[in-house]
């Protein structure tokens, strides 16, 4: 029983699930509120739909299994829409894109492309684009996966790897906030549209949710929030 | 170094993940410490069908991944008509992992128990169950209890994985902090040190237990 | 009526033959005394009146009732606690203290309540001479100690019938005296006795009759008088000659 | 229902991640038996300084979690000039992490085995490392057996937490698969016979052992 | 010079004296048979010239060499493979066979080639009369059989001392005496012996010389014939009477 729009307006809420471990995306502050742009997009259609947003933070390894067994509604994670998900999964239309970027320490001058990671110990994210992505295009003669960001940028730091393959927003977040002494280099990789991804045939409440992204986008409000979220 | 602002800032939260941890932790405990008896028993016992019973089940508990049991518990247990809520799925994938490793350690504590002893118990017209709590658990206790503390912090550390379904425990949360914020060492620090007590509590209890039951010992 | 019976018992373990076609009648208020060469099933035999061991063939009755073979579990545990057993390696309880080793039986399978249990457990301990030692535990008591507790906790559960495996063999010659003077005086209050032992001085000199046994069977029932003096069996002949040379 | 063609397609890659999990963990057994062993020997020192220094190693080694141990291994040391490759900090930390709880699982059974048979081996002109290795060893096997392959098993287990810092062993490799395909059954139902597997290897070897030492239950 | 001398040893466990000035000397050769009460302190003074124990005060001098102290872990080692030592208890080795349990010594203390250790511990086990029962392990043997094989053990390393505690007492009286007579042929070939018994007979036929302790000390110690016919002290008949009665 995959849920129609009326379902989750008859229900009054939607359950969201997000991992909460990817600023600026979603993450959750110290008294333990989940914060972001994926929360506020998800409040903002929530309250098109006219239902209250209900959040749960779950390692990522636990969402999709989550989703497919109807225990959320919708997952807004900074989820990138792939052939893979698209057959497996209902998307919404974008919200938003992100591309894959290459991350250096701030004193290097040897690598400016993604190109220029052949032959070195490249760090990137596990089950992901951003491995994929790695795979094809940096050449490394070690790549090595990690379960999130923090644990790359710890390395990088640490002399450990050369560079890394990572998602662009989230690396210029956590450079800006934390002042990390890393750059970013080179093109924007593979842009990719960020969506709304809900159980396999909820072709309803997925156009719900492309209505009233679209709604938000014309009257400017996405603008604005992508200005607050995206401004570094 | 050490941001001390931050750590104040933090640690209610952590604190309250803290809540989630050792509830979920000593509930599991307090079933799989039966469960792992009832287990140990069946092993033990003289019919043939119920020990291999209990050997499949240790076999197979202790042989698979503590996600893939609560994967199953939880997203294939709807399929059959129960649905449960994650707080009862991890509990109850946490007491049914643990009664597997506990069964083997009380077995092995029960079988160094001189037979004479129950022998007593059984000639002065005990049934099983009273020879089984008035002898058999008492004298078990101080050779079973070294390990069961040791099983028991594995569990306690182990109910973490019940994070992936929605239960945002010490670790998660811990987690959760540093990958927003990348104070690494504090938070490891804090959280540390939160484990630490939480485990103290078990790890003094065996030290003074160990102490008063060195009647044992005397020979 | 015989309080113990045993008819036609046998027993084996896998193949081996332990005991052969036992029979014998134990009257209310006897003394018995068991004897034999190692290996000759006396154990055995006292470890089927209560079914610690199971016999394989025959019936043991206990003041008429058979115990064992199909009966109910319940049942079985009744009968049980009508028979004391006093074990060659005390096998006290090293987690109760003297008192508690006493007061074990009557509190969880009596459900006697625990002052009148107490009451009753301290004067089995004076009785065995041992007022002074009840706080104390298994551990700081001498061997001797120790057995006369354990009969003590055996008479708690005031048996109709007392069985005793070598009780004194694990015990010094000193501590020797003390348990006997002990098993003296219940016999002496007219308890019945089973009792399995190398003292041949206490058997010829407490036991109203002498069992010789030996693989398995019983070789020769006598009274001690003439068991000692003038036995049939040239069995039994030789195994007096060599046991009395020690 | 079940795909068996993704099955086939994807096990080379798991086959492959299973090497890792083995040989990280069988490396680490390897070191915490041995480094539990002589924890435990420490613990029943009769100099106090030893003991006590042994007690305090196994109450903060199992009194926090093993993330935080591989953390300050792995990112902490570098500080002090030492830089351990990943493979390295992940056994070393595994190491470290099982061998309290081995050696409790030892101290334990050797408590059990009664001071006449090491007397006996004194006696006869055994030094203390003779002693150790001809009897308390020996005998204490057959008690120690069932919960130490319950903590091998968890070494084997928590080997997968060492995925953190990039060497991606059977579970991690699980994940990954699932969250691209969302074959979730699939390679669940794989991995799980995957570890089956490879704890049945351990879970045999003590079924079968626990028969052949049984002469120490004949009394 | 004597092979074994206490020179005022004493003994204390925490402030409970156990040894009070022990003097005494064993000539080679001779067997010495150490009787007296429980908790006199003879399981303590045979433990001491093994260091099972340490003493407090005095000096236990082996061959001439001194024993414990501060004596270097490796010298003690050596010295105490001079000394055999058999227990009450037995304690075999349960994980090895009767062979494995008298050739361990010779293998791993001595180094001895595994073939020439085996032959020995044959030749040993038929001298106490076990050459069938080689390949058997302790839980499958009789109590006798059990303690021959750990005399058969201690025999092994060729100690120049052997320590007897109570080596039959454990044992059934047929049992006693497979055990006696192992001792007693020991003793025809000349073995140094120190034997703390409760086997009066046993203690006059072989003993050279009977030492009485009570309560930490040497009361009496006399040639068999004077002990046990015409006791010195007031001490010693007591206890000959009530050992003796039994
Ligand atoms: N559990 C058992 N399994 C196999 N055989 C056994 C078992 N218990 C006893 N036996 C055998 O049964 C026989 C009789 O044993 P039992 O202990 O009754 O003899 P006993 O007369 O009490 O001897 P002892 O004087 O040595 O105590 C012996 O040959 C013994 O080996
Ligand atoms: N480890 C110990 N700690 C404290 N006291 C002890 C210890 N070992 C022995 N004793 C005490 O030392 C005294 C002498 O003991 P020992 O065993 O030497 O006597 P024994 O003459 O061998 O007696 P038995 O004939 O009962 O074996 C006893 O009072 C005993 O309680
Ligand atoms: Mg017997
Ligand atoms: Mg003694």
């Amino acid at each position: 029983a995959t849920p129609t729009a009326d379902d989750i307006r008859r229900q009054g809420y939607m359950r969201i699930a997000t991992t909460g471990l990817d600023a600026p995306y979603n993450y959750v502050d110290p008294d333990g509120q989940v914060m972001g742009f994926d929360i506020d997009w998800s409040r903002m259609i929530c309250a098109s739909l006219g239902v209250e947003a209900r959040f749960s933070c779950l390692a990522w390894h636990g969402i999709l299994p989550g989703l497919m067994a109807g225990q959320f509604d919708g997952v807004m994670s900074a989820v990138r829409i792939t052939p893979e998900r698209q057959a497996n999964f209902a998307f919404s239309a974008p919200y938003t894109t992100d591309s894959v970027a290459v991350l250096v320490r701030q004193d290097n001058t040897t690598i400016k492309e993604i190109e220029d990671l052949k032959g070195l110990v490249v760090g990137t994210a596990s089950g992901s684009i951003l491995e994929a992505t790695a795979n094809e295009m940096a050449h490394a003669a070690t790549l090595r996966s990690y379960p999130g960001l923090p644990d790359i940028l710890m390395d990088l730091m640490s002399g450990r790897l050369d560079g890394a393959v990572v998602g662009r927003a989230g690396a210029l977040y956590a450079i800006h906030t934390h002042n990390l002494p890393l750059k970013v280099v080179g093109r924007a990789i593979r842009p990719q549209p960020i969506a709304m991804i809900l159980p396999k045939g909820a072709t309803d409440l997925a156009s719900a949710v492309s209505k009233a992204i679209a709604d938000r986008q014309a009257d400017g409000q996405a603008r604005a929030l992508a200005d607050r979220w995206f401004k570094a | 170094m050490i941001d001390w602002n931050f750590m104040v800032t933090y640690s209610p939260r952590l604190l309250k993940a803290c809540e989630v941890t050792f509830g979920i932790s000593v509930t599991s405990l307090a079933f799989s410490t039966v469960a792992g008896l009832g287990i140990a028993l069946l092993r033990l016992s003289s019919r043939r069908i119920l020990s291999s019973a209990a050997w499949i089940y240790v076999w197979i508990v202790r042989g698979t991944p503590l996600l893939l049991q609560l994967f199953a518990i939880y997203y294939a247990m709807p399929m059959t008509g129960l649905r449960l809520d994650p707080w009862t799925a991890g509990i109850l994938t946490l007491s049914l992992n643990s009664s597997a490793y506990f069964s083997e350690i009380f077995r092995s504590a029960i079988q160094s128990i001189p037979t004479g002893q129950t022998e007593a118990a059984i000639a002065i017209g005990m049934g099983p169950l009273q020879t089984l709590r008035r002898i058999v658990i008492p004298l078990s206790l101080r050779p079973a209890l070294p390990p069961y503390v040791g099983q028991a912090i594995t569990l306690l550390k182990n109910s973490s994985l019940v994070s992936i379904i929605a239960v945002p425990d010490l670790m998660q949360t811990a987690q959760s902090i540093y990958s927003t914020t990348f104070k690494v060492v504090e938070v490891m620090l804090m959280t540390g040190i939160l484990y630490l007590i939480m485990t103290s509590l078990l790890q003094i209890a065996q030290t003074s237990l160990e102490r008063r039951l060195s009647y044992y010992t005397v020979k | 009526m015989s309080i113990v019976s045993f008819r036609d018992v046998s027993k084996t373990f896998g193949s081996h033959p332990v005991l052969r076609n036992v029979s014998l009648d134990i009257e209310e208020g006897q003394v018995v005394a068991i004897i034999g060469p190692s290996g000759a099933g006396k154990s055995t035999l006292l470890r089927c009146v209560n079914q610690l061991e199971r016999h394989s063939t025959g019936e043991i009755l206990i003041d008429g009732t058979p115990i064992g073979g199909n009966q109910r579990k319940r049942d079985l545990i009744r009968l049980r606690q009508t028979v004391g057993m006093v074990f060659q390696s005390f096998n006290l309880w090293p987690h109760l203290s003297a008192l508690g080793n006493v007061m074990e039986g009557p509190v969880t399978v009596l459900k006697t309540p625990v002052a009148i249990a107490r009451q009753q457990a301290e004067a089995l301990l004076k009785q065995v001479g041992l007022a002074d030692h009840a706080a104390k535990y298994p551990g700081q008591l001498s061997g001797g100690q120790q057995q006369r507790v354990a009969i003590a906790r055996a008479l708690a559960m005031k048996p109709r019938v007392m069985l005793f495996d070598e009780a004194t063999s694990a015990l010094d010659p000193e501590m020797v005296q003390e348990v006997l003077r002990v098993m003296e005086s219940l016999a002496a209050d007219g308890m019945t006795m089973l009792v399995v032992t190398h003292e041949m001085g206490f058997a010829r000199k407490v036991a109203d009759r002498v069992v010789l046994m030996a693989n398995g069977q019983v070789v020769e029932e006598d009274a001690p008088e003439t068991f000692f003096t003038n036995p049939k069996e040239e069995r039994s002949r030789a195994f007096l000659s060599r046991v009395l040379s020690s």
